[in-house]
């Protein structure tokens, strides 16, 4: 599929927990306008998942917003930790596997929830996860 | 609201879940109210000491354990009846020095480092050093002074957890339990 | 300095006879109690407790390119402590605390805090096994998620009660007789206000809130030990408006 | 032929299921009406085909002409002209006609539908009795035709054959027939639906599954499955409609998915044509023919399918009243055509799609507010407003495209470019020709000029922020304001730009965005500058320098700006002045030394670390830290109150809140605010300069609440930067580099005039620019301090032993003074404690970091009286410290330091103060004063020494024969050795003392006491005092003769000589010969005056004997302690004894053994008795305490037999219990006791043997 997709947690605040951008191999690494934009469009979705949580009690949403084509689509944790995707479709199953992955995280005391996520296993596995489900 | 009845409380166990995580919560705290990893470790093996000081006596009222004849009985009791009695795991009791004072609990998993991984600026702290603690005090108050610590531990990396204990000497009866 | 005592399961000293341990150890509880009796404030409020340094809180990297705690699988955990292991870890952090604070309810604080991290800590991995993966919506669900699931996968039995505060829509009690944090513990009379559910109080306030049900909790000597939960108006007029669809 | 058949019905949505009528037509028109009419009412249940729940449905009929060619022809898959039933209508009654043509004509029928394999039809025989029949002849019952009939045609199919009597009569029983037959129209309708229905179905199904192999069109499928969605609307079904339209949209996005994931099929070949004609959606036909045909002929373009599928979907909808999820659709639709023409690589012309959109999303909102009232419309806009936003971007987007987002005038290409993008629309569509408001118009509009573009955009841009304000969707809001804020930078309007961005920024902040954060800072910044806001675009370009999510060229461009105004030496009044944490972070602040407290004068370094956040090293002129002073009220040491403030030993960090730090868990309670207030007064006159409050912890509160910001993003909320005080006391440096990251900068802090120095502001001057940090907090601060000298005089070790020499230490803290060459200490010494005379005395001198810097030796005076110790120079703040060797002499017993002694003469236990608790020793306080040359003062110090030694005497007798015994005790913790112990006597020389003392040298350790005895020998008489003094030769254990120090102990010896002697004897009963337990008998005691009457001894003046005699009283008494002797009867009594040699006085008194054996002896007392007369005597010497003991024992005694206490004993023992009464000589008679060995007792140690009672009760009775 032709771009990259960008990945976002985000914490109470609405603020970033963890961010990650996929590329498609062989793609070279998208020029900032691109991904600020990315950003520009998760923020502005946040709106939307605020609004569609609580109308259904299933943790993804499917798309809750489009923007320029591209289809932003979230997924609610338990604990309300927001993963927001931007792809021309959902994918659930890359929501699924990240989620388990947060939990086993987020279990380790040393980490507070909703702070930022810096962890190098963490974003390789996710990283993997993002080619197994998005760029295949 | 005075104290339950003390309930006996035989062979209950419970989730243990909420266990390693009160204890995160406790180690995390500590890390938060200490300047150094090496104070936490004081101030863990301190904690572990106080309940190891109380925790033998519950242990004498469960377990029909008679005097240990030598050290080697005393590992076997401490790994195949008092871990498996408390933290539901079994160690392995190894590495004997030569001369028999000496020898290593090997820890396959362990309950109070579930989900634990070390962030990089706590890389000194022994996380679980409490379990120092608890042997040094309840072997004291049986009149066996040791000397307990983490000679491994999965957290830094290491492929075991190992607990190496040392017999200093016996305490003779009158004195008290020297605490801290 | 401890006014907290665990209370042994009976017999306990008398165990073990060839260790002779009876006079040391009924020595060290002798001591403790004396320690006990005299858990004077005064000497509480002479100890300064540690401001904390804020950056610990903020920079934690974990740098370790494969990480364990990955790997594992999420289900319910098959190894089992034993209540008494609990017991003692927790009295002695009770003690911890109190060694840090200037008043009890100070004290329940800092209880409630460890609570807190506790239940962000479990919120997710329950919800997964209990639920398998639908969130709660209303706050009556909720509350039940807390009062069924919750209390089973902590402490291997439902709540006992869950009441709604009859004058205040936004006031819930989850009632247990003796709650399992308090079993081991005994407070005497001059700080009977103490209540150490104040830690459930936190892994209920933590679940709750970050539920987005933020509400806030708090322990008391009612019926055993109540627990009190506040929600704010937000989550009430949420659910209102939720039925209203 | 088909299609000419079609296209009638489709064109009408009046579509109803096709019921073919033969046989009499006349009669069928004559019922038409009222059938149509009513074969509708009554609903019928329908079970449908494939599981489909069952409903209730009105079944309407199109009733024509049966004709063969309406029957379906082999393979012809039409539904909508599929003749679902066939009537035959006949109201034949005579069997003749019957026979001749009806049955003729109904076999033809019949067989034609046979042919067809139409089994739907049934025949209706209508009966009426009107008149023209009544005439004929041959009239069969009615019944015959009906019957004929059947077994005409249906063969067991009696059903297929209905009877219809009377239709236009009003009886009962017609109207009850005429049901029946509607009841038999519909179910036999309906059956033929469901048989029909779901053969087609069926077919279709199969057809579907066929959909791999190579000849399968997407598009033949589509019109089959279509014509199903056909038969359910005019069904008014149109949910189930509805759901064939899903199917076939979902079946073709996953075709173009497969494409996209590589395996294509064929037929996708003509959707991938270039898009030619983006004239939008079309959602005011029912149906599009148009693009239906082009479908059908395999021609229609990705677009054509897209947007006819959603057309019947959108009618769909609405027929269902579902608006809303119309522009939902809608919304997804769009979206996913521009993917699907990406996917499929369909070359589209720039801007095409923008079009598209742009005309798609108002037809939809049109097509909407046709069908809803304006309330529903706001009430959903939450609906809506995706259209919306979505339609303003595209028009954006095409402005851009066409040049219309300019100051300029578009150019010719873009004029071009605008015609090309116009043609594409093609003509405006029939359908909205003639609305004003039409996309199309709007559009064409919006592109024709730069003034209508903007006035298009704006409209649209606003709606699109107000509904979603509206509904509180702020982000979006502000990202519509955003790109409207681009739009404005496009058209030169930075000032309206500027009110979104900052709108927008603020949620970034407080959010922590960082990308979107920078993007809009970085717009921001370009605002500002062209506004030419120079304070504000520096503060932005300090930020932007110092962000690491731009490039290092950015970051240096940003800083580049910065400098390039520092550079412009413009008036000083042009100075700017921003917050300092932007463009570097003070981290760490650290004070040599660290006790941050140094002395008026000394050095004192500060160094700040300093971490640099701009992307190239940064030349500082000048780096300045304002600094408050406050002159130190407190003393002057302030060596001690400065070590106090920084606990954290003179190094302080700084910990700013970090922007992407995790934020606090809203479980985690709020934290107060800590604030603390920073007040500057001014040194002089203490008045307040200036105030601040800081936030001691801001990191935890600020992002909890939008509004404000964190420290660090200080340009939405710019904090006031306070400009330096110019003036006030600074720590400055010149030329500084800043390298980017950390960088240490010391300071030397001015330390003039003592008091305390506050750090307030902090302050980087480059060029015009300063940076200044308004506050520094926690606040940091250093001590100066002026101290006095201090001279200390202490004991090298504790503690200073008396008699011994001893080393004490001076130490000297110069202070600010300066010790000049020919300085001396004068010392004035008590001849008590004389300071020895050493070789060589050395002074060191050492700075205040405890550093040797000189030895020099001292040169000491001494004369008797005063010592004058010549000091080296010594620079102010240093210590010298020397050692002098001192002597406490020991006083000898009785003659001591007035002030020590007490009444008793005792020497006062005085308490320790310092280290081993409790001493025994003695302690002596030496006084000494000290003349200093700073100071006009002599300053007083005083030593403290102890008296290693405890001695005590005492006198003992035998008889007549005298003893002196010393013990001396070493009390010290040092072990001595004693050597030649002397006793003498001075006052009289014919008196001898014969020392027992054999050794030379003893050992004499700590807590050890040696005894040492001398018998007194004298000539004529023993005087009656004796002068007596102890003196011996001591020094710590091992160490040569020389250390030998002396040590005399004086005491004096009264009344010695012995004046009585007392024997007693005790004598068993008469007849026994031995004393028995229980048997009374005799004490005698025998009291004998040795000598003289000697001097100091008081006697009865008054009564003299006959012979002249003096006499003197005396009082015995005999109590047993031990009760071991019963007393009976008088115990006590007084003797008058002349005072000559060997008087002798005889008294007897009963007593008796309470138990056998050898028994001691009753205590037997003799004291002197005084008449009230008699004068106070003298002081008893210090050892007659044990006389008072016995006294009080006596009292004891006394009381206890009261039988016999005389007036007179009693009172005399009341006297003596208290001596001060004496003192105030109150007339009484009273008793003295005899110094010891004045009165010798030889039954002291008898003993008598007493044998056991023979019958012991007698004894009880005795004892009681």
């Amino acid at each position: 599929m032709s771009g990259s997709f960008y990945f976002v947690m985000v914490g109470h605040h609405d603020n970033p927990v963890f961010e990650m951008e996929f590329l498609p191999a062989g793609k070279p690494e998208s020029k900032d306008d691109h991904r600020h934009l990315n950003q520009f469009i998760a923020h502005a979705a946040l709106d939307l998942v605020d609004e569609n949580m609580w109308l259904s009690n299933s943790m993804y949403l499917k798309t809750v917003d489009k923007f320029n084509e591209w289809f932003v689509s979230a997924f609610v944790t338990a604990g309300h930790i927001l993963f927001i995707t931007q792809l021309p479709y959902g994918i659930k199953n890359f929501f699924n596997d990240v989620y388990d992955l947060y939990i086993k995280f987020a279990m380790n005391p040393f980490y507070e929830v909703n702070s930022p996520i810096r962890s190098t296993a963490f974003e390789r596995k996710v990283q993997f996860l993002g080619k197994k489900h998005l760029l295949s | 609201m005075s104290r339950q009845s003390n309930r006996t409380t035989d062979s209950k166990k419970m989730n243990s879940e909420l266990f390693t995580l009160t204890y995160g919560a406790l180690v995390t705290q500590l890390c938060k109210d200490y300047e150094n990893d090496e104070e936490v470790n004081k101030q863990l093996d301190k904690m572990g000491y106080n309940i190891g000081v109380r925790l033998i006596e519950d242990f004498l009222a469960r377990s029909t354990i008679g005097r240990c004849q030598d050290f080697r009985e005393t590992a076997d009791v401490i790994a195949k009846v008092a871990f498996k009695m408390y933290l539901g795991i079994t160690p392995s009791v190894t590495n004997w020095s030569p001369a028999g004072d000496e020898f290593s609990l090997i820890l396959e998993n362990n309950p109070l480092a579930d989900f634990v991984e070390l962030p990089d600026n706590h890389n000194t702290l022994i996380y679980s050093n409490l379990l120092c603690g608890v042997l040094r005090g309840a072997l004291e108050m049986v009149q066996m002074a040791v000397d307990v610590k983490f000679a491994q531990d999965t957290l830094r990396g290491d492929n075991v957890t190992e607990i190496r204990m040392k017999f200093i000497k016996r305490i003779e009866e009158n004195l008290p339990a020297g605490e801290e | 300095m401890s006014f907290l005592v665990v209370a042994t399961a009976s017999g306990a000293l008398g165990g073990g006879i060839h260790f002779k341990p009876r006079k040391r150890l009924s020595f060290v509880n002798r001591r403790r109690r004396k320690h006990g009796s005299n858990s004077n404030h005064v000497a509480v409020l002479s100890r300064k407790a540690v401001r904390v340094p804020p950056q610990q809180e903020m920079d934690t990297r974990f740098t370790r390119g494969k990480s364990t705690i990955l790997e594992r699988p999420l289900s319910r955990p098959k190894t089992e402590v034993s209540l008494s292991a609990f017991a003692l870890l927790f009295s002695e952090m009770v003690q911890y605390c109190q060694s840090r604070v200037y008043s009890v309810s100070e004290l329940q604080t800092r209880l409630a805090d460890m609570g807190r991290r506790v239940g962000a800590n479990m919120l997710d991995a329950l919800v997964l096994r209990e639920k398998n993966g639908k969130r709660e919506t209303k706050v009556l669900n909720m509350l039940l998620f807390v009062k069924v699931n919750v209390w089973k996968s902590l402490f291997g039995k439902e709540a006992d009660k869950l009441e709604q505060a009859n004058d205040d829509d936004k006031t819930y009690y989850i009632i247990e007789k003796d709650s399992l944090v308090n079993t081991y513990i005994s407070v005497p009379k001059e700080n009977s206000s103490l209540n150490c559910a104040a830690f459930t109080a936190g892994v209920v306030e933590a679940i709750l809130t970050h539920s987005g049900f933020p509400a806030k909790v708090t322990a008391h000597w009612h019926k055993g030990t109540t627990l009190m939960i506040k929600f704010n108006e937000s989550v009430i007029a949420r659910d209102k408006a939720l039925d209203g669809r | 032929m088909d299609c000419q058949e079609e296209k009638p019905i489709i064109y009408t949505m009046e579509n109803k299921p096709i019921v073919t009528c033969a046989g009499d037509q006349g009669l069928f028109t004559s019922l038409y009406t009222s059938l149509a009419q009513q074969l509708p009412r009554e609903p019928m249940e329908w079970r449908g085909t494939y599981g489909r729940a069952p409903k209730m449905i009105h079944l309407e009929a199109n009733f024509v002409q049966f004709k063969e060619e309406l029957l379906p022809k082999e393979g012809n898959k039409a539904l909508l002209t599929f003749p679902f039933l066939h009537i035959y209508w006949t109201d034949c009654c005579d069997t003749e006609m019957y026979k001749s043509s009806v049955k003729e004509d109904m076999l033809r029928w019949q067989n034609t539908l046979r042919s067809h394999g139409s089994a739907d039809w049934v025949i209706i025989i209508v009966e009426t009795n009107d008149t023209k029949r009544k005439n004929k002849t041959n009239i069969l019952p009615r019944s015959s035709i009906v019957d004929k009939i059947r077994s005409d045609f249906c063969n067991k199919q009696n059903d297929r054959c209905v009877v219809l009597s009377d239709p236009l009569k009003e009886s009962s029983r017609s109207v009850e027939s005429w049901n029946s037959l509607l009841l038999k129209l519909r179910t036999l309708l309906l059956m033929s639906f469901t048989k029909n229905l779901g053969r087609f179905e069926d077919d279709m199904r199969t057809l579907r599954e066929k959909r791999t192999q190579p000849g399968w069109s997407f598009c033949e499928y589509f019109m089959v499955q279509e014509e199903l969605a056909f038969v359910f609307e005019m069904l008014q079904q149109f949910e189930d409609a509805l759901v064939q339209y899903d199917e076939l949209d979902a079946l073709f996005t996953q075709y173009v998915l497969n494409f996209g994931a590589g395996d294509t099929a064929n037929w996708l070949g003509s959707f991938c044509a270039p898009v030619r004609n983006w004239s939008g959606l079309l959602l005011r036909r029912p149906i599009d023919m148009e693009k239906r045909d082009s479908i059908q002929r395999g021609e229609a373009s990705l677009l054509d399918l897209r947007s006819y599928l959603f057309s019947r979907q959108c009618t769909l909808l609405i027929f269902l009243q579902r608006p809303w999820e119309v522009t939902q659709r809608a919304l997804e639709l769009l979206h996913n055509c521009v993917q699907e023409l990406r996917l499929l690589e369909v070359s589209v012309v720039d801007g095409a799609l923008d079009c598209w959109v742009f005309l798609s999303c108002l037809e939809v909102l049109h097509r909407i507010e046709g069908c809803c009232d304006q309330a529903q419309i706001a009430a959903n806009c939450s609906h809506t407003v995706g259209l919306w936003a979505y339609a303003t971007d595209k028009l954006k987007s095409l402005g851009e495209l066409c040049g219309l987002v300019s100051e300029k005038v578009p150019t010719s290409e873009d004029l071009n470019r605008t015609v090309d993008l116009l043609a594409g629309l093609g003509d405006e569509r029939p359908e909205t020709a003639n609305s004003l408001q039409s996309p199309y118009k709007k559009l064409k509009e919006a592109l024709s000029s730069v003034e209508a573009f903007e006035r298009h955009y704006l409209e649209l841009s606003h709606a699109a922020m107000e509904m979603y304000q509206a509904i509180g969707r702020m982000r979006s809001a502000r990202l519509v304001g955003k790109s409207l804020a681009e739009f404005y930078m496009r058209k030169g309007d930075p000032e309206r730009a500027e009110t979104f961005l900052q709108e927008a920024l603020k949620s970034y902040v407080s959010e922590g965005w960082s990308l979107p954060l920078t993007h809009t800072r970085r717009q921001i910044a370009e605002c500002q500058k062209l506004l030419g806001r120079t304070e504000d675009y520096l503060q932005t370009s300090a930020l932007l320098a110092g962000d690491e999510n731009l490039t290092t060229e950015e970051r240096k461009h940003f800083f580049q700006e910065i400098l390039s105004f520092a550079g412009k030496s413009g008036n000083p009044s042009h100075k700017v002045s921003l917050s300092m944490n932007v463009f570097a972070q003070l981290t760490r602040l650290q004070f040599h030394p660290a006790t941050a407290s140094v002395h008026s004068g000394g050095v004192l370094q500060v160094e700040l670390m300093l971490r640099s956040l701009m992307p190239v090293s940064v030349h500082i002129q000048q780096l300045a830290a304002s600094i408050h002073f406050e002159v130190d009220h407190g003393g002057t040491l302030g060596r001690s109150k400065g070590a106090q403030r920084h606990t954290n030993l003179g190094t302080i960090e700084f910990n700013l809140g970090n922007p992407s730090a995790g934020l606090p868990s809203s479980a985690a309670p709020r934290p107060v605010l800590e604030l603390d207030e920073v007040q500057d007064r001014s040194p002089s006159d203490n008045s307040l300069n200036s105030t601040g409050v800081v936030c001691k912890n801001t990191h935890l509160l600020i992002r909890r609440h939008e509004s404000n910001s964190p420290p660090e993003m200080p340009n939405c909320v710019s904090p006031p930067t306070v400009a330096m005080k110019e003036g006030a006391q600074m720590l400055k440096v010149q030329d500084v580099t800043l390298e980017p990251g950390n960088n240490s900068v010391i300071f030397t802090a001015p330390s003039g005039q003592p008091g305390s120095y506050m750090l307030r502001q902090l302050c980087a001057t480059v060029g015009e620019v300063q940076f200044i940090q308004s506050h520094i907090y926690p606040s940091v601060g250093y001590e100066v301090y002026s101290q006095e000298p201090q001279l200390t005089v202490e004991p090298l070790s504790e503690p200073l032993l008396a008699g011994l020499p001893q080393m004490v230490k001076f130490t000297l803290l110069t202070g600010h003074y300066t010790v000049k060459k020919g300085d001396a200490l004068q010392l004035s010494n008590s001849e008590t404690m004389p300071i020895l005379p050493s070789t060589s005395c050395t002074a060191r001198i050492s700075t205040p970091t405890a550093e040797l810097v000189g030895e020099s030796t001292l040169s000491i005076q001494s004369s008797e009286k005063v010592t004058s110790i010549s000091l080296p120079p010594t620079p102010p703040y240093h210590t010298m410290e020397f050692q002098l060797e001192v002597l406490c002499i020991i006083p000898t017993g009785s003659e001591r330091p007035a002030n020590e002694r007490l009444t008793n003469g005792e020497i006062r236990h005085r308490p320790r103060s310092y280290s081993h608790p409790d001493t025994p020793m003695t302690a002596i306080d030496q006084r000494m004063s000290i003349d200093c040359p700073w100071s006009i003062y002599s300053t007083l110090l005083t030593l403290t020494f102890y008296i290693p030694f405890k001695t005590k005497h005492s006198l003992l007798s035998a008889g007549n024969r005298k003893y002196i015994q010393v013990c001396v005790q070493n009390v010290s913790d040092v072990n001595f050795t004693l050597a030649e112990v002397k006793l003498t006597e001075n006052q009289h020389a014919s008196l001898e003392l014969q020392s027992f003392n054999t050794k030379t040298h003893q050992l004499l350790c700590s807590k050890h006491s040696v005894f040492c005895l001398w018998e007194v020998r004298w000539k004529d008489d023993l005087p009656s005092c004796l002068q007596c003094v102890f003196s011996a030769n001591f020094s710590p254990i091992n160490q040569d003769t020389s250390a030998f120090k002396p040590f005399h102990y004086q005491f004096q010896l009264e009344r010695v000589t012995t004046l009585y002697s007392v024997r007693a004897e005790i004598l068993p009963p008469s007849g026994e010969q031995h004393c028995r337990c229980g048997l009374v008998c005799d004490l005698e005691v025998c009291i004998t005056r040795l000598t003289e009457l000697s001097e100091g001894e008081i006697t009865e003046d008054s009564k003299t004997d006959t012979d002249g005699l003096k006499t003197t009283k005396l009082m015995y008494e005999v109590a047993d302690s031990s009760s071991n002797w019963a007393v009976c009867g008088k115990s006590s009594g007084m003797v008058l004894m002349p005072t000559k040699a060997n008087a002798t006085h005889k008294v007897q008194i009963e007593v008796m053994p309470l138990f056998a054996g050898h028994l001691p002896f009753p205590k037997i007392k003799v004291l002197k008795y005084l008449p009230h007369t008699a004068a106070v005597a003298t002081q008893p010497d210090p050892d007659s305490c044990v006389e008072n003991d016995s006294l009080s024992l006596l009292d004891k005694t006394l009381d206890d037999q009261a039988d016999t206490a005389s007036i007179r004993s009693r009172g005399s023992v009341h006297s003596v219990g208290s001596g001060d009464q004496q003192q105030r000589g109150v007339a009484m008679p009273r008793l003295e006791p005899f110094s010891p060995g004045q009165v010798f007792n030889h039954s002291h140690t008898q003993q008598v043997l007493v044998l056991p009672t023979t019958e012991d009760h007698i004894m009880e009775v005795n004892a009681t």
